[in-house]
């Protein structure tokens, strides 16, 4: 029995309430036995009524999904109160998941020929906090173990999905290139543009 | 004599030579290689002397730099046509390998910006003592069994295996003699359904580049033989393997043509 | 410098949100640097506010302080989302888990070793599951805590006793490599070097 739209708008506060995953309005859906459209626009009501009231937390469109989250201008409180946060990610830490993030699947050795060093101890670090995580392994001999990121990579960094992620255009470096260029020229006939 | 001196410390060799052509205002792809060679191994130099430790990437690269050097020193052949025609700059791979990791590198910026701005927003720590107390699930494994258990088990005692095969370097020596009956064996066993994967049968710990040819050469002579038959469905799919014995007494027939061809 | 009532009073709702433990009077009061009565009356400002808006959640005045809990009326949905969430072990869990099972009594840091990765997260979510539990201590320096199976673990996964558990099969991996099962045997025919 499907609830009144008020109810419906009260019954997934409540789920986004007690869920440690930013919710997708699928999964929503699925549960309150409605169409996905009528929560999306639910969903924007519960956005809207929170920026309105300024309440204390705000609804996050992150990693999928929508999260409950507090709002920035009280963290200087919410840190007095919750167990101080992870330690922010070393350089190397953040060069290798980079790399992984564009990259995905790669393997160990791949992003040790991009970063031209070992990156075992980013990597270990990376999968302890979840941010990346084995893909399977890749044919060939030795089946090298792949890597990915995680949906707790796009909560942690709050992007939507990975096409938030801002584009690495190596042709312009190509155009910047002269030599790049002129070779890119050469084969141009060759080449479908 | 104490003097202090600060060394700037960097990632890697990548990262000291966009430092070093950064500071020098340079010209990424015209890099004046002797340049750039002096400085790197001054700044090795110093590190040395300062007792840094430094990682052998940082050996390699200096070498790379060398050779490069020593190539563009050579007297370049007598090309009376245009430049493109003259062999391909020894810093061709150089700059590519730079351009890749200053692209990644800017973006760790992206992803530090980020992790700096999220780090103002609080998610709801959930209780999920509470929540089991006041949802207990009939069984909080779902559909698991034991059998499961043991899969992940063997995968991680064999990623176990892998991490120790670093610090092992004896040389294993492998007969294809050996690597028939191994396969022969694999074969008898009963529980053996759809047939041997050739895939599984190259996923072992600490597999060799040498034992996986040994282990093909093997199948290649047990084809000849006529001791098994093999099949792949599509093209890079799976082959799976099967004792012709077996194949004969089971499904006697169907597969003769395929045997004679 | 103290906040407007207003912001206060969002400040504090963001404290309740993110605690999972009820949040004295008096703690908020500390944080916000206010008095304890003026807080009581925010406290008590949140609590008509969710009652009147009918909000997914209400403020629940119980031992110790003050909490949000989701309205009773949307437990049937809640119970949705959350029971396949709790009855499914991450990876992480789950290789801890086997861990434990062939190797107990086991110490959490011989268990990292295997892992290679660390695993608190793990070890707590395996514990609150009844899967695992202490088992006293390793004789040793530092004295660390051993960890074995439970007896609701027998009964989840259907064995009677630990001597059910099925043996690991290292035969067809001992097979397939013939040079470690017969390392003594010298064969000099047909090698390939």
């Amino acid at each position: 029995m499907p609830l009144f739209p008020d109810e419906a708008k009260n019954a997934i506060e409540a789920l986004l309430f007690v869920s440690n995953e930013p919710l997708s309005a699928q999964t929503i859906a699925e549960i309150l036995d409605r169409s996905p459209y009528d929560v999306e626009v639910l969903l924007k009501e519960i956005k809207a009524d929170c920026e309105k009231e300024a309440r204390g937390f705000c609804l996050m469109e992150v990693a999928g999904g929508y999260s409950f989250v507090t709002r920035p201008e009280y963290a200087p409180y919410i840190e007095k109160l919750v167990k101080p946060r992870l330690s922010t990610l070393t350089q190397a830490a953040l060069e290798t998941l980079a790399i992984v993030a564009y990259k995905q699947p790669i393997t160990r050795s791949e992003i040790e020929e991009i970063r031209g060093v070992k990156c075992d101890k980013a990597l270990n670090t990376l999968i302890e906090r979840t941010l990346i995580q084995e893909r399977g392994r890749k044919d060939g001999p030795g089946r090298p173990i792949v890597y990915g990121t995680t949906k707790d990579f796009l909560k942690y960094f709050g992007l939507k999905s990975l096409d938030d992620l801002p584009k690495v255009d190596l042709q312009v470096m190509a155009k910047l290139n002269p030599q790049l260029a002129a070779e890119t020229e050469k084969q141009e006939d060759t080449r479908v543009s | 004599m104490s003097y202090q001196v600060k060394l700037p410390v960097f990632e890697g060799p990548m990262d000291l030579l966009l430092h070093l052509i950064e500071k020098n205002e340079l010209d990424i792809y015209n890099i004046p290689i002797a340049l750039i060679t002096q400085q790197y191994l001054d700044y090795l130099a110093r590190a040395e002397e300062l007792d840094l430790e430094l990682t052998s990437d940082f050996l390699v690269m200096a070498s790379t730099l060398l050779a490069i050097k020593a190539r563009m020193l050579l007297p370049k052949p007598v090309v009376e046509t245009v430049e493109e025609e003259e062999g391909p700059d020894p810093r061709a791979e150089l700059v590519e390998k730079l351009l890749e990791y200053k692209a990644y590198k800017e973006k760790a910026n992206f992803f530090r910006e980020r992790e700096e701005c999220q780090s103002r927003y609080f998610w709801r720590e959930i209780d999920e003592g509470k929540l089991l107390k006041e949802f207990r699930p009939a069984n909080p494994v779902g559909s698991l069994s034991m059998n499961d258990l043991m899969v992940v088990l063997c995968k991680v005692l064999k990623k176990v295996e892998e991490r120790l095969e670093f610090v092992s370097i004896s040389r294993e020596e492998i007969t294809i003699q050996d690597k028939i009956a191994g396969i022969l064996a694999l074969l008898d066993e009963p529980s053996l359904g759809k047939g041997l994967s050739f895939y599984q049968l190259l996923d072992v710990p600490h597999i060799t580049k040498e034992e996986v040819i040994v282990t093909f050469l093997a199948l290649l002579e047990l084809i000849k033989l006529g001791k098994i038959y093999v099949q792949q469905k599509g093209m890079f799919d799976d082959i799976y393997i099967f004792s012709m014995q077996t194949v004969m007494t089971e499904r006697k027939g169907v597969f003769e043509d395929a045997v004679v061809s």
